[in-house]
């Protein structure tokens, strides 16, 4: 037994002398003292000598939370030759000595508490872990400069990767923007080359226009299958000319790149650089596929790579680590038509105006009004379109992109055309980030942009402008605008694929579908689930700079997991009392990994040897959730480290 | 399809038109309506203060009543179905509400929000169906081009009202087409027309209402339909007087053909 | 009945919390130093599904006063399914206690998540208040244990 | 009666001849004209024989549910080969037997079962407390009940002396059995809504609840009759005889101890007890124990849809199964009565 | 900043009375950005807000914005964070109104108005009457 000071963190109210002294006595304790720091280097060789001295079989630390420490103890156990899983904490810090200020009673709730972890050590048995391999292949689920960074760092330290992107083209959404802040250089001409080697590497297979269809498996050992969605063009032999999209006669589809912005053809390339280059047809809008009569594709196809048969496919893979970077959209805005978003095209969304602003994009570059093309004079931007709102229809969160881009987005405008009057309405300006604030400043001082303090209440749209109403709250009025064109910062959430992929990972997600992080700073790039690592948006807004950042970072922890041979599995698993098993698989129903099977297995009961129908845990698979054990009705299955009696133990321990 | 039928003051004087027009049509339209026995001015204005409880006690009345022949409430003035579905929501969501109106008026058992409150336009959409209405429409009003005015209190606060998207509303439009008109947006329709503020500053009125009527006919109306006896007043008496404001269920008994006594004979 | 100096009744209570989002919450109303009753004794599972309705009986019959289980909210439990099938367990259970006559505020479900902390601490300062307001549970409770530990 | 005693005799005994089956598990008399007890049968003599206690007898002391003797009764030999039964099963036995094939502790092709028709079976105890003492004969005619003792006889209406489980009985569909003798699904008595006892309870205020329950179970002995009656204990180790368990019995406890038992057993079961009554039946103290079984099931029809053990064996019961919008555990604060 | 003990209480009263959780205002001012009748008050929506939040309610209480609010709720429906700002001013009118004779519109007053409106008066319909009873008396 050992006690915890940590400094004064559990001394000062947690009276460690007299918790020692009560637990001295308890049964099967032999040693029982106290210290400052009990992680540091120096304790923990002290529990080395004691272990040897006094021929200890098992530890109990009074200490800070097991999530904290629990490996560390672990690991001095079994440097002193001890089965580590002999090791039991009790948690007198986070739940006792800085949640209580009265010191006598938080003491004797730090005894009770020992006492529960002495009773758990009692029934403790040693435990062994079991090994698996690791494949040494990694899925990247996303194809944007997230998970392209990913894939590009792990390829690069020798290691297989494939990346699924659900679009036709890898680049995501940094594919559509025209520049990027702060220095404004061209989004294009950053991304492309990182595509270029994606699509290069030897050790990066792409599947785009392809879905994870479902993921079996654990951490080192996922089998995952991948649908291929039928392209109707055959990939090997399509030579990209482009002359299908030329000639294809159904060309009134909206297209997505563009954001509904310009028409597509059916069989289509989303952009010029898109990657691989290989046009899909969208059988919605092919006229071939929906009436029969056309085949003007296949035709023209001089290759003879168009293929209207060609059905979905499903590939089966093997991986030692998954990494989710699914990214983002901009929330829609039907609810948000106070802004008449819907009711006028001259109210756009930043996203749309990256594409009027982009040279390669439907109106090569002019920022003209959607209705009548004609040059805007009057622009206004609204910040904080449904984010930090606590309202149904929007996100309680900062977004945290908008207030550069739009900074951006107006300096751009004034630039290239100085003609206009540019009005910015923000709630708060945030900038934390290298040369961030800088560039806004600029906005404000170099290009004379109109930053007002103030939301906007309404937008009439009227006589062919917006009206627009707001208030500046530092004026102290309301101001009418008459402005020509009104870009909206709509929220980001993350791309609703992520929901359903967050089920198949068993990765948890936050109450607005990002995924969870392992620890919020300490292992921000790892979700709690083993083997599951995230990367960009999905995990919570970011910028091209962190999003890159944390691609970084999740590639060096898949190259970490990767690089090892072997994985020590957790040894809390389920186990089965065969003679008591009733073969009656329910266990086998709630089991989420299909960890438990049923066999025809000799059984000695009572002297009495039968043929029984028994279950059998596959302890590589088990996780160790213990629906099994509770479901149970004859308590053959048990789970290892939590088991009936040991959970009990500290149930008579606390109510004693 | 039988409901109970909360008139409200107005209706019962000045705005007859708007409730002989409404039970005109909904006897062609298979809908029984039946006024409640003894109804009381819901007070015309929803009292914000969570501890004023007399002023919600006519409409918890009502609700009650209804709840006891086992209907829905039907409504037809703006003003009484915004006062009534918000006490009917302030009894379902405030226990300490609910507790002293109940105490108030002694029901035989305590009310707690079981009524559904249904404007006459909710009924056309969900009950009836815009698509059957314009089947039985006799007389389809061809070539007019309508500005539907929906004003404050059938939207707004939408988290209670729950009536239709509250800046981009579209059930009046589509009962316009289903009348066999043309719906005319335009973005003023869901701003407020002066309301209460005609009696003491009729300034103020006639600027919103003026605003209101303009925006409508600029966007090419040739009339306005609303729901609300104080719209359909203030547009009237304070707005520019380009356009002429009816009564929904005037149009409505047109198109279906209803004789009715003094609302048709209006000429517009 | 267990009385501290001050004359007031103190409960015990058990609560048991899954590793991955209640224990962790608890951590986190730690680490943020909020307050609430040291009657409450945390034990750790690896997930609500691991707790038996049994565990919970066992724990009245030691002479607990209430019985609080905390887990992942439904669609976040770390094992996909657990608290699914902890929730239908402990609403059976909980159903089963009231039919005996066990008072309904001894027993409580709250899906708490690792983030928070404010919520748990919150949680079981309402419970216990409620417990306590109980006072003791001496109807389930098995005082032929109690005196033979003693 | 009589005349399906002797359809059920004919069939069983051409079964055992032909040697399709090995036994059959029936019905003999018992000591008195109403104790009848379940019965092996191997030999068709054996079955039809009328003498004193021999032969298959089939009547409304033939209340004894057949099903679970199936586990024993189908168990392989040395060789690991498994024996055929026939069974008789009247409507409510048939899903208990449903619901020991759906976990496996009898397997169907072992199985010859046979519906038998039921119109409600007697309560010997129901018959006592109207006055019959020192019963000699019972017999059955129609919708009347014809009782002589040594002093006295007796007409009773069938409906009066009907078992408590009975009187409650879900239906008369037979479940997953190979044919049917008799038959006739309409139940012809005055039944009750069987989960009026349930709410009769739940109508109390927590205080009434807690006395009404401490006076039922304060009168256990720990005799083990309602486990070992249960189609649905059917462990091959139970959790109360396991010192391993940490619940094993504690034989002599104070009274009210017991509860603990009966609460465990009854969650134990839930989502699987198929309703059979038997527990309340065989229980020589009386305690209403279906009225904890019921109070789940009543539960879980309410939450979770409605649901009968043993009437789809490919179902998934509703503690092994679950909704991601069901109910949460705080809807029983919303019920009324007490804190 | 010192404030009076009483205006402390107001402010509270008035939050308790309203519903409103001033808290959760971000000042954005989205409800004075909404708001039809701006122009016509000294005090604006957002204003009512933090000056609920900082309990100074004695200005609120002399505003002639009380009177000019229509109940409109387009604030109340625009507001990102549930603060309810219509529900606040009306509060504060509550408040002005509660003591005995402080009746804006008095049925001896009516009769002015009405002649004001000359002939139009007779169109006025009965819920314009008792919208402006109810939002002017007690």
């Amino acid at each position: 037994m050992f006690v915890c000071w940590c400094g004064s963190n559990i001394a000062a109210t947690v009276d460690v002398e007299a918790v020692t002294e009560a637990v001295r006595t308890e049964p099967g304790v032999v040693v029982a003292t106290n210290s400052q720091y009990m992680c540091s280097e120096g304790w923990q060789s002290s529990i080395r000598n004691a272990v040897a001295e006094h021929k200890l079989t098992g530890i109990v630390v009074c200490a800070c939370s097991p999530r904290m420490h629990e490996p560390t103890f672990r690991k001095a156990a079994a440097a002193a030759g001890m089965n580590p899983y002999m090791v039991e904490i009790a948690n007198i810090r986070e739940q006792c000595s800085w949640i209580h200020k009265d010191k006598p009673e938080a003491t004797e709730k730090a005894i009770i508490l020992a006492r529960a972890a002495v009773a758990k050590l009692n029934l403790d048995k040693p435990l062994t872990a079991g090994e698996s391999p690791v494949t040494k292949r990694a899925l990247v689920i996303g194809g944007g400069i997230a998970g392209i960074q990913t894939a590009l760092d792990i390829a690069d330290a020798g290691y297989e990767v494939d990346i699924v992107e659900k679009s036709p083209t890898i680049g995501g959404k940094m594919a559509m923007l025209d520049k990027t802040f702060p220095t404004l250089d061209c989004s294009a001409c950053i991304l492309t080359p990182k595509m270029v080697d994606a699509a290069a590497a030897e050790k990066i297979s792409l599947y785009t226009y392809s879905e994870v269809e479902s993921v079996k498996g654990f951490v080192g050992n996922f089998t995952v299958e991948i649908r291929k969605h039928a392209r109707s063009v055959n990939s090997e032999l399509c030579t990209g000319c482009g002359v299908c999209m030329e000639k294809c006669p159904s060309k009134k589809t909206k297209s997505e790149f563009n954001q509904g912005l310009s028409n597509r053809s059916a069989i289509y390339i989303p952009f010029a650089q898109a990657i691989p280059n290989v046009p899909v047809i969208d059988r919605e809008a092919c006229i071939k596929f929906q009436t029969g009569k056309c085949g003007v594709c296949e035709k023209v196809c001089t290759a003879k790579a168009v293929d209207y048969e060609q059905q979905d496919e499903i590939v089966t893979k093997q991986y030692g680590a998954i990494v989710a970077a699914t990214g983002f959209n901009p929330i829609k805005l039907d609810n948000f038509d106070e802004f008449a978003y819907s009711q006028s095209p001259d109210v756009i969304t930043s996203l749309e105006f990256e594409r009027l602003c982009n040279a390669a994009g439907p109106t090569k570059g002019h920022v003209v009004r959607p209705s009548d093309h004609e040059e805007p004079k009057t622009i206004v931007f609204v910040q904080c379109v449904g984010s930090r709102s606590t309202v149904d229809c929007g996100k309680t969160y900062c977004s945290k992109i908008c207030c550069m881009y739009t900074a951006k987005h107006a300096m751009l405008l004034r630039e290239k055309y100085p003609g206009t009057e540019v009005y910015v309405f923000y709630i708060d300006v945030r900038t934390p980030g290298k040369s961030f604030d800088e560039f806004y400043r600029r906005a404000v001082e170099e290009y004379n942009v109109h930053y007002v303090k103030g939301m906007v209440g309404k937008v009439a749209p009227e006589d062919g402008h917006l009206r627009v109403q707001a208030s500046d709250l530092i004026a102290d009025k309301q101001i009418i605008i008459d402005a020509d064109l009104v870009v909206l910062a709509p929220a980001i959430e993350p791309d609703p694929s992520a929901r359903a992929l967050g089920t198949m990972l068993t990765a948890s997600m936050d109450t607005n579908d990002f995924f969870t992080e392992a620890h919020p700073k300490l292992r921000p790039v790892e979700s709690p689930t083993a083997g599951i690592f995230l990367s960009g948006v999905c995990q919570g807004p970011k910028d091209i700079p962190d999003t890159v950042a944390q691609a970084g970072a999740a590639a060096s922890k898949v190259i970490g997991l990767l690089s090892k041979d072997k994985l020590i599995g957790n040894p809390c698993v389920a186990e089965c009392n065969e003679p008591l098993c009733n073969g009656c698989s329910a266990c086998e129903l709630v089991c989420p990994y299909g960890a438990i099977t049923y066999e025809e297995k000799p059984v000695f009961d009572h002297g009495v040897r039968e043929t029984r129908r028994v279950a059998s845990v596959n302890e590589a698979l088990c996780q160790g959730c213990g629906a099994c054990t509770v479901t149970c009705p004859s308590g053959a299955m048990d789970l290892k480290g939590f088991t009936n009696l040991q959970i009990m133990a500290e149930v008579d321990a606390i109510c004693r | 399809m039988k409901f109970s039928y909360f008139p409200g003051c107005t209706l019962k004087t000045k705005a007859k038109e708007l409730d002989s027009a409404a039970r005109g049509a909904a006897e062609v339209l298979g809908v029984e309506i039946e006024e409640l026995d003894e109804w009381q001015c819901c007070g015309a204005v929803y009292p914000l203060a969570r501890d004023e409880i007399a002023t919600r006690l006519s409409a918890a009345r009502a609700l009650i009543d209804a709840k006891r022949k086992g209907q829905d409430l039907l409504t037809l003035c703006s003003a009484c179905h915004h006062v009534i579905k918000r006490v009917n929501d302030d009894m379902k969501t405030d226990a300490d509400m609910r507790g002293k109106v109940n105490n108030y008026v002694q029901p035989e058992a305590p009310y707690e929000g079981e009524t559904r409150v249904v404007h006459y336009l909710e009924m056309l959409r969900d009950n009836v169906g815009f698509g059957e209405i314009k089947k039985l429409v006799t007389n389809p009003l061809k070539d007019r081009k309508i500005g539907a005015y929906y004003g404050c209190m059938l939207l707004r606060p939408s988290s209670v009202m729950s009536f239709d998207n509250p800046e981009n509303p579209r059930i009046i439009e589509d009962f316009i087409s289903a009348i066999g008109a043309e719906p005319v947006i335009y973005p003023y329709r869901n701003e407020c027309c002066g309301g209460y503020l005609a009696l003491e500053d009729r300034g103020i009125s006639k600027d919103m209402s003026s605003r209101v009527m303009r925006s409508a006919a600029k966007a090419g109306a040739d009339s306005i339909i609303t729901a609300c006896p104080l719209c359909l007043y203030n547009l009237n008496e304070n707005g520019t007087g380009e356009l002429p404001v009816r009564y929904f269920t005037e149009l409505l008994a047109e198109a279906l053909g209803v004789k009715s006594e003094g609302g048709l004979a209006r000429a517009c | 009945m267990p009385i501290d100096e001050k004359g007031t009744f103190r409960p015990k209570i058990v609560a048991f919390c899954c590793n991955w989002c209640s224990y962790a919450g608890a951590d986190l109303a730690g680490s943020s130093r909020l307050n609430y009753p040291a009657d409450i004794k945390i034990i750790r599972v690896p997930c609500s599904c691991r707790v038996n309705p049994l565990f919970m009986l066992r724990a009245f019959q030691r002479g607990a006063d209430g019985v609080i289980m905390c887990g992942c909210h439904p669609g976040d439990c770390h094992y996909t399914s657990g608290n699914y099938f902890a929730r239908r367990r402990m609403t059976l259970l909980f159903g089963m206690l009231d039919y005996l006559g066990i008072e309904k505020g001894r027993t409580r479900v709250e899906w708490v998540s690792a983030a928070e902390g404010q919520k748990f601490a919150g949680t079981m300062n309402q419970f216990a208040e409620t417990v306590k307001s109980l006072g003791e549970c001496r109807r389930i409770e098995d005082l032929r244990c109690k005196e033979s530990v003693g | 009666m009589q005349r399906i005693r002797g359809m059920m005799r004919d069939r069983a005994a051409e079964m055992l001849r032909s040697g399709s089956v090995s036994k059959v598990l029936g019905w003999e008399k018992g000591e008195f004209a109403y104790d009848e007890t379940p019965a092996i049968f191997t030999s068709a003599d054996e079955l039809c024989s009328d003498n004193e206690l021999g032969g298959l007898v089939y009547d409304g002391f033939s209340s004894a549910m057949l099903s679970k003797y199936l586990i024993n009764a189908t168990k392989k030999d040395k060789e690991g080969k498994a024996p055929k039964a026939l069974v008789f099963l009247k409507p409510c036995d048939s899903y208990s037997f449903a619901h020991l094939l759906k976990e496996r502790k009898v397997e169907r092709e072992n199985v010859y079962a046979v519906g038998v028709e039921c119109r409600g079976m007697l309560d010997i105890e129901k018959i006592r407390l109207k006055g019959a003492k020192s019963i000699k004969s019972v017999e059955e005619s129609g919708d009347s009940v014809n009782v002589s003792s040594f002093t006295k006889d007796y007409t009773f209406p069938r409906g009066e002396v009907l078992l408590e489980k009975c009187v409650t009985c879900k239906g008369l569909d037979f479940k997953y059995c190979d044919e049917v003798i008799g038959g006739g699904n309409e139940i012809n008595w005055n039944r009750l809504d069987r989960f009026a006892g349930v709410e009769m309870i739940e109508e109390m205020t927590p205080e009434e609840r807690f006395n009404f329950w401490r006076g039922e179970l304060s009168r256990c002995i720990r005799c083990n009759a309602c486990r070992n009656a249960c189609p649905v204990c059917s462990c091959n180790k139970c959790v109360f005889d396991n010192t391993d368990s940490g619940v094993q019995s504690k034989a002599n406890a104070d009274s009210f101890e017991e509860n603990m038992f009966h609460i465990i057993r009854a969650f134990h079961v839930a989502g699987r007890c198929t309703d059979c009554g038997e527990c309340s039946r065989v229980c020589p103290r009386n305690i209403p124990l279906q009225l904890l079984n019921r109070k789940f099931i009543k539960d879980i029809d309410a939450l979770y849809g409605e649901y009968q053990a043993g009437e789809d064996i490919e179902q998934k019961s509703p503690l092994t199964d679950y909704q991601f919008g069901d109910a949460e555990p705080s809807v029983i604060y919303k019920r009324g009565g007490g804190v | 900043m010192p404030v009076h003990v009483d205006e402390k209480k107001w402010a509270a009263d008035i939050t308790l009375s309203s519903g409103a959780n001033v808290k959760k205002c971000m000042k954005c001012g989205k409800c004075s950005g909404a708001c039809p009748n701006y122009a016509e008050m000294d005090i604006h929506p957002h204003k009512f807000v933090s000056m609920i939040n900082d309990c100074d309610v004695s200005a609120l209480l002399a505003s002639k914005s009380i009177w000019k609010c229509l109940s409109c709720f387009a604030c109340v429906e625009r507001c990102p964070r549930d603060v309810k700002p219509a529900n606040i001013i009306e509060a504060v009118r509550t408040r002005v109104l509660a003591p005995q004779g402080q009746n804006r519109l008095t049925p001896e007053g009516l009769p002015k108005f009405i002649k004001d409106l000359g002939e139009d008066a007779e169109k006025i319909p009965q819920q314009l009457l008792a919208s402006a009873f109810r939002k002017y008396s007690r």
